[in-house]
């Protein structure tokens, strides 16, 4: 083992592997060895266990008379029973537990995925959230009996306005890209009230997939704008490109390259000089919480993402909850319902009674969305405060700081230079390229190694405009300890691929399957269990 | 320092001089212009220990009105199931409630695998060989399908049944609206969608016909006289799409079978909490030509290095973070977590189970039916096939006979019109039934709906006051 | 690998071992290779984690007065506080979720330990057990704040009574061992009461420690009876033994050998004849329920183990609990309280207001028993109802006869011979004393190698009478396809010791540590964490 | 086959084939005589799907009066704390939930370090090196300590205060009649044990000297001069042991720095729920010369054979199933998944947190102590220092006071002499206060406990009727 490997942390995917849990120092294995206890376990699905005539379910008694057939004609009936497993209650707990521990989790260990905030999911939100109060609420159920959900709700939409600093609120987005939708589509019906058919809409070549992908479901079309030297957006690009066709601009700030842009006042002015609006993708207010509202920036238009700043944890890719608040032009527009509070302390959920809503672009889906989720954010909201929210903003801003000087101090950043600036917001890109030249290795076997070393890896290859991108967030929630240990782990990776780049070019050689054929698994996709 | 971050003074100090500033204020003054920066603190509450939020959220959920303290049979798109135990314990784990979407998949294996279940439960349920991993929820995914169609076969047109749930319309047309589609609305006829018309509306300009099942009335549409019709005008471009709820498909055809091409629907039925109407998921399954038209994750099948049998994200060339505006959907984060909980609900209920579940719901249902509708009073609405759920007709102001029955513990159900605001659903009341709603129940809203409807008959002026605040 | 290995399972203690979860049949490692992600992590505790000023607990105001210094002198003030951690609240989930998966567990896999029933556990009676009007009711509420609390405990007793064949039933012992304690205090309190100051107990040499032990505790003497040629009482043995200065015989039926005692009547008969008691250590009542009652036997006292045969969770180590149901002679000097009902139907705590309990030998511990152990075991009874009672003690009985089968037709019993008779109830004990001999290898090895296998190995060196014992209990809840893999695995280990015995002698080499050093440990014993 | 069983009647054939037997009744008649097997079915109730027993345990709940239904100043052992929901979500883990005692340290190491953990908090607390890793509750661990000092100095008397719990004074009752011991109790003075008396009592006969801190009273008693007067008349071999309670340890002085040899007590106020009274844990704490007398499990540190730290059960030869007869308790299932909640709360505190917590706990004690002694007909039962729970004297029947505050939503406490059956605690009531009784709750009760006792003094004949039922 080389010297670099003693100091530093490993671990299993399936297991603990915060730095403090160390006191072994062996280095991860450099080569496939005798397969793991996770290895020797292969994929078996659920439709592959139990036998005929095993249950879990136990039906309860008819008590009533038996369906007549006629009610009924064997037309609309289903002939053969759907092949789902037959299986007991046992089967089914271990089947479930086993494969869990099949996965990396938060909970398990650090997770600096690059623009998804993978911040520490309390406990306490889930229990809230599971009282029957809540849980057992049905979504109809008449407003005198759901004062307390709608007045969460109302509570809610006030704290977003205020983080915000824009008035009027929606909180019916299932997820971020839900929430550009609306935003999308509000600008829209913005400007065709006004009588103006604009078509186009800006998106910073930094910008996060579902941005451009929202604008053409809008039936509107992407112009691209140029990133400038500092990692912001380029200016004689925007005066350019920004004309009467424009409907909107859409930009993250800090943008995802962990930049907040200086120019963001120039920006706005330029945008509504032409009369567009200005859309803010809320996915990285994590950076600025207490500190810059997007509101105060001039935006017209904000999605949050509540499992992503707001600790809704992320269940493997969902649920989310991507609420959007709005100036007051827009305000007529906004998707309803919502909640408003009646003169008498009362709330209901408002279809448009008033100015907001008004002219409403309609609804997104269906009853008043993913309330489960406004429990959780809302619990958070009101255990952290107005200084706790700034402080969690703060720390997140300096562990990417910190960790950003660690690998400088490491020497990581020759290989791995930052794109752009010099400190970071609450997030950092990496370019991998000089990696790639002097080392043999790409951001993808970086990233593989690091699940050796118990990390999840960070973002990579995204944004698209850094070469070898590597995108890490660590988020507020981690300690000094650990951003130590994945600094030094970094490091380890590249020293040891100094030695020999196959190292990490055959990685990973610990996790429960290894490098898996993506390209196979496309060509001829195989995505349900074949059943005799 | 709060009780969620680590970052001691001593850290601070040390982090500070590594990063080679005087102060944290020194890195934000250092990017962000002052002009932006906001000089006070946030007008929120301050932060409060652990013990005291629960307290505050324990009193907000004191003033809802549960299906614990109810005996409910609202329905309409969400239904009071019982949500067996393991599923909280499995949805409540680390390992399936915290991580990410699995871009790693080495180290996500959980998570893919029960995604591939997911898929292959879904495909069995709805007899259509494509789903995938899950969508937001149901009205939202019937506008992700029309989306499909529109990219399939680029015409112009919706033909939708008026049996669709309202919010499923609505939905549809805030999202048509954006991609300029026009939407043609056919009616129902004695509760089903009126096949002459239907017929009629569909020609070549017909990208995707669009039909609930059950509809929204509770009634079991002709799902192969629907689909055919479509196709037979449309030919086989148009899409036909079915609005399902998956729980009724152990009892009724799946729509595979019945000619649909996309079967879509809201999968709270399926082991997810009511939680005031989300978070749930919505399920999307297809026949294969669509397969690369699907929005949202699908999980495959494939072997690592080893040889080992294993799962990844497929096909993501559709997708968002790869194709950006050519993409065939925006969407991203979706419903991992509640598909889980639907899948396991499905492997719980098993191959015998959903056929008897369907069963007891259906005879349950008929039940209430011929039951409710024998008082005085009350007719039911159509006379359609129903399964889990039926529409009356109250001869009395559905608002006020409401509100007599919830104050004496039973809600009856939903008020139809306030739902669809159609002036023919006047009166109309939409009764939901579960395995949870038991005889004794159906007969005690038997006996305080006619004592209620009477009442209401008898004075309708006085009805007011009669009830308690 | 040699080809017996491919035909079974393997995996890691920390995952998912069923069978049906195999695809891959690599054998498991012979010998140590580079340790395993689990293995590179060495215990570090929470002590040694955190740092000065950290903290998850968040203190309500002080909404009163400071307590006047005079309040609290500082004679009895502590000086220092106490040296607990100083930690985050992220940091502790990661610190308990990663050694969480240094255990193995039922959840994961197949659990065969003898005498100790680890049967599926499920997850209704923790959600039931959590409802505040189970888990925040005060012990001393009220009787008429908890009628539904002394309902349970009422048809709790009832259940069991019916169930044991005895009519009086306490439910405060708190686990097996305590209701032990309480029957030999009632059979000297029975004893005393009649003038009779008899002091010695009878336990067969099959016994577990417990009885012996808690026969010591209560102040009495133990007789061993010895073990006849079929795993019964010597009944000669027993008719030297009772004689007037005998209290009580304990026993087991089935007993720790998997036999039932054909004999039974007969033993109640002689020790009767000398009048003294019967006493049932009900820990394998899991072979009888609804098939053979202890009441009917004619034992006088019966204890029940609720975290056995009525799927209270282990918990590692507890909680249990240990209710004891007596014949009417032995009522009078019931433990109290106990719940009674009154003619108008209302339930209340007893403490011997008619003739049970009226000589009560007093209480066993605080308040009423381990209630939120009633919750579940109620649950399972009212769950499985008679008929399931019944049916799970046959599949209990059938689960292990069939593995019996099946390691004899794989010719393991060749070298693990079943130390008694030829069928079994719900447990089996196979004698490794032959294993030793032809392969040189120890249950002991024979156990940790199992480990590698991925299976909890069944208990060794129990009953002691049985030489290198190994006693097995599958469990009512185990598939078929369980027992034939944990069969093959057994079948292989010996294959393996025939061609090379150091590899079980060495094992096991895929578990999170490897053998530990027990005779340091007692001989330096370190207890605790040391702190600065 | 139920649904936790799963030998389908295929797999019940073929395994009756491998055994050799015709059916699953022939195993049982080949091995249980005709006489003793049950003829008939158990006289049970039918078995029933989950969702009706949940529903039946449900509305079992719902018949209990919790602490979430009113304001409750109960205590008197077991306290309404705030259980952090991670300590919830730690203890519902499979991998703490289910598995045995950790008889297989390889694959046990989980649980053996939070055994480890937890003694090593305990022995912080406590002020004492040695701790087990939990025997079953508070006063069945005194019993536990007396049969330790049984052993170690083979004298014939336990010398106790009246201000044990009395469920102490019972449980210890009934142990010492088992293994032959006297038990001499000595009185209270002012609320604390009575100095002179308890020093008359000691002498060489003295096995154990026992008390409670604080007592059961509340008052906090003088530990070191209790424990030097044993010592002093009794000499070092007199084990002096005190029951306490572990919550206040962050403000009150550690046993083990007062001269106590054991510390035992209930630990229910560490993370545990109320759950009626059980299951929680029993802590017990000793100096080192005890450590092989110890009863239940011991976790010991050790390294495996390649050198990694790890832990085992270790000094097993003082238990029973290696010593049988000969061992030092017959304990053998303890309490470890309620001691992990309470090493995990012990974290959650902190050392700084318990402190804070100890001194709100006082200071509202405190509080609450001078607001209702200035009640008319309410004065305090003793003068003594209390941290977190106080007795008064009501000059009214306490029965009836306590119906009429229940009545109005708070639980006032305990009825003093219900408990301890004591003439002189006649009008007697405990209060005890936690950190979930806010300022506005102690003014509450005081408002309301100040009306029922004038109620109850201005005509206790019309007081029954006076309370609704
Ligand atoms: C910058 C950015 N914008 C938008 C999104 C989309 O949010 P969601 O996944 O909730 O749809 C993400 C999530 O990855 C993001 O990182
Ligand atoms: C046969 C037998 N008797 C008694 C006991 C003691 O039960 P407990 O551990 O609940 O005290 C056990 C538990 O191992 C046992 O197997």
């Amino acid at each position: 083992m080389s010297p670099i490997d003693e100091n530093h942390l490993h671990a299993d995917p399936g297991i603990e592997v915060h730095p403090e849990q160390h006191d072994h120092h062996h280095a991860p294995p450099r080569q496939a060895g005798a397969p793991t206890p996770l290895q020797r376990q292969g994929a078996v699905t659920i439709f592959q266990k139990g036998a005929p005539g095993r249950r879990a379910f136990v039906c309860p008694e008819l008590d009533v008379p038996a369906l007549p057939a006629e009610a009924l004609p064997a037309r609309l009936r289903r002939a053969e029973p759907p092949r789902l497993p037959e299986i007991s209650e046992p089967e089914i707990v271990r089947h479930y537990v086993g494969i869990s521990k099949r996965n990396f989790d938060l909970d398990s260990g650090f997770y600096p995925l690059g623009s998804c905030t993978m911040k520490h999911n309390p406990r306490l939100h889930e229990r809230a959230a599971a009282l029957p109060g809540h849980s057992r609420l049905h979504p109809l159920q008449d407003s005198d009996g759901s004062q307390g959900a709608l007045e969460l709700m109302w509570n809610l939409q006030e704290a977003l306005a205020e983080i915000s600093g824009l008035p009027h609120v929606s909180l019916q987005p299932s997820a971020g890209s839900h929430g550009e939708l609306a935003g999308v589509l509000l600008s829209r019906a913005y400007h065709e009230d006004r009588g103006e058919d604009r078509r186009k809409v800006l998106t910073p070549d930094t910008a996060h997939g579902t941005n451009p992908a929202t604008v053409t479901m809008a039936g509107l079309q992407v112009v691209k704008l140029a990133t400038n030297a500092d990692g912001g957006i380029d200016l004689d690009d925007l005066r350019a490109k920004a004309d009467e066709d424009v409907a909107c601009l859409m930009l993250t700030n800090p943008n995802t390259l962990g930049v907040f842009d200086p120019n963001i006042a120039e920006i706005a002015d330029i945008v509504h000089g032409v009369g567009a609006t200005l859309y803010y993708d809320g996915a990285n207010l994590n950076a600025v919480m207490g500190l810059s509202r997007p509101g105060d920036m001039g935006f017209d238009i904000v999605h949050f993402n509540l499992h992503k700043s707001f600790t809704q944890p992320h269940g493997g890719g969902g649920p989310g909850s991507g609420p959007i608040a709005v100036s007051e032009r827009i305000a007529p527009y906004l998707p309803v319902p919502f909640v408003s509070r009646h003169e008498d302390g009362s709330f209901e959920l408002d279809e448009g009674r008033g100015t907001v809503g008004s002219k409403t672009i309609g609804r997104l889906r269906g009853f008043q969305g993913n309330y489960g989720c406004f429990v959780r954010s809302y619990a958070y909201i009101r255990s952290l405060g107005a200084d706790g929210l700034r402080d969690a903003s703060e720390t997140a801003v300096l562990n990417a700081n910190y960790l950003l000087a660690r690998l400088r101090e490491l020497g990581a950043l020759e290989q791995l230079p930052l794109a752009y600036g010099d400190l970071c917001m609450h997030e950092f890109v990496l370019s991998g390229g000089p990696m790639k030249r002097a080392l043999q290795i790409k951001t993808l076997d970086l990233a593989k190694r690091l699940l050796d070393f118990g990390f999840h890896p960070p973002t990579v290859y995204f944004p698209l405009l850094v070469d070898e991108a590597l995108m890490v967030e660590p988020t507020e929630t981690e300690t000094k300890e650990t951003l130590d240990a994945f600094a030094e782990a970094i490091a380890a990776i590249l020293a040891e691929a100094a030695e020999d780049p196959q190292i990490a070019q055959d990685a990973p050689y610990t996790t429960p399957v290894r490098r898996l054929d993506e390209v196979a698994a496309a060509k001829r996709p195989v995505i349900r269990e074949a059943l005799a | 320092m709060s009780r969620y971050t680590s970052i001691t003074p001593e850290d601070l100090e040390a982090m500070l001089a590594a990063i080679g500033v005087s102060s944290l204020q020194e890195i934000f003054e250092r990017q962000i212009p002052e002009s932006v920066r906001l000089g006070r603190g946030l007008d929120l509450p301050a932060g409060k220990p652990e013990q005291e939020v629960y307290e505050h959220l324990r009193e907000l959920a004191a003033r809802n009105r549960s299906a614990e303290e109810e005996v409910s049979f609202l329905g309409a798109g969400f239904y009071d199931h019982y949500v067996p135990a393991l599923i909280d314990m499995l949805m409540e784990r680390s390992e399936f409630l915290t991580p990410y979407t699995p871009y790693q998949p080495e180290i996500s294996q959980g998570g893919l695998q029960v995604m591939f279940e997911y898929q292959t439960a879904i495909s069995e349920l709805t007899g259509l060989p494509v789903s995938n991993a899950s969508t937001y929820e149901g009205p939202s995914a019937v506008a992700a399908a029309g989306y499909l169609a529109k990219l399939h076969n680029g015409r112009p047109r919706f033909v939708i049944s008026a049996g669709l749930h309202p919010h499923t319309i609505q939905t549809l047309r805030t999202y048509a609206h954006g991609y300029d589609m026009e939407l043609v609305e056919v009616p129902l006829r004695g509760g089903v969608t009126d096949p002459d018309a239907w017929a009629e509306a569909m020609d070549e300009r017909t990208s995707a016909a669009i039909f609930g099942q059950p509809n929204f009335y509770g009634a079991v549409e002709d799902a192969e006289a629907l689909s055919s019709a479509a196709h037979a005008a449309g030919g086989e471009a148009t899409v036909v799409v079915a609005q399902v709820d998956p729980l009724t498909l152990g009892l009724l055809r799946a729509p595979g079978e019945c000619g649909v091409d996309v079967a879509v629907g809201e999968g709270q039925s399926l082991g997810n909490r009511l939680d005031f109407g989300g978070p749930s998921f919505g399920l999307f399954a297809a026949r294969e030509e669509y397969l690369r038209r699907m929005p949202g994750r699908i999980a495959g099948e494939t072997l690592d290095v080893d040889g080992r049998r294993g799962f990844v994200l497929t096909l993501q060339t559709r997708e968002q973070h790869i194709r950006r505006e050519k993409a065939t959907s925006n969407i991203c984060t979706a419903q991992a977590l509640n598909a889980l909980g639907g899948v396991v609900y499905l492997a719980w209920l098993g191959r015998r189970g959903i056929v008897e579940l369907g069963e007891l719901m259906a005879a349950r249902t008929h039940y209430a039916r011929e039951t409710l509708a024998a008082l005085p009073g009350v007719e039911t609405l159509h006379a359609q096939p129903v399964v889990r759920e039926f529409a009356l007709r109250l001869d009395a102001d559905v608002a006020a006979v409401r509100r007599r029955c919830i104050a004496a513990g039973v809600n009856p159900g939903a008020d139809l019109r306030a739902l669809t605001g159609r002036e023919e659903d006047r009166g109309g009341l939409l009764v939901a039934i579960t395995e949870r709603r038991s005889r004794a129940e159906i007969d005690r809203l038997a006996g305080l709906l006619g004592e209620a409807v009477a009442a209401e008959q008898g004075g309708r002026a006085r009805s007011e006051e009669a009830v308690p605040a």
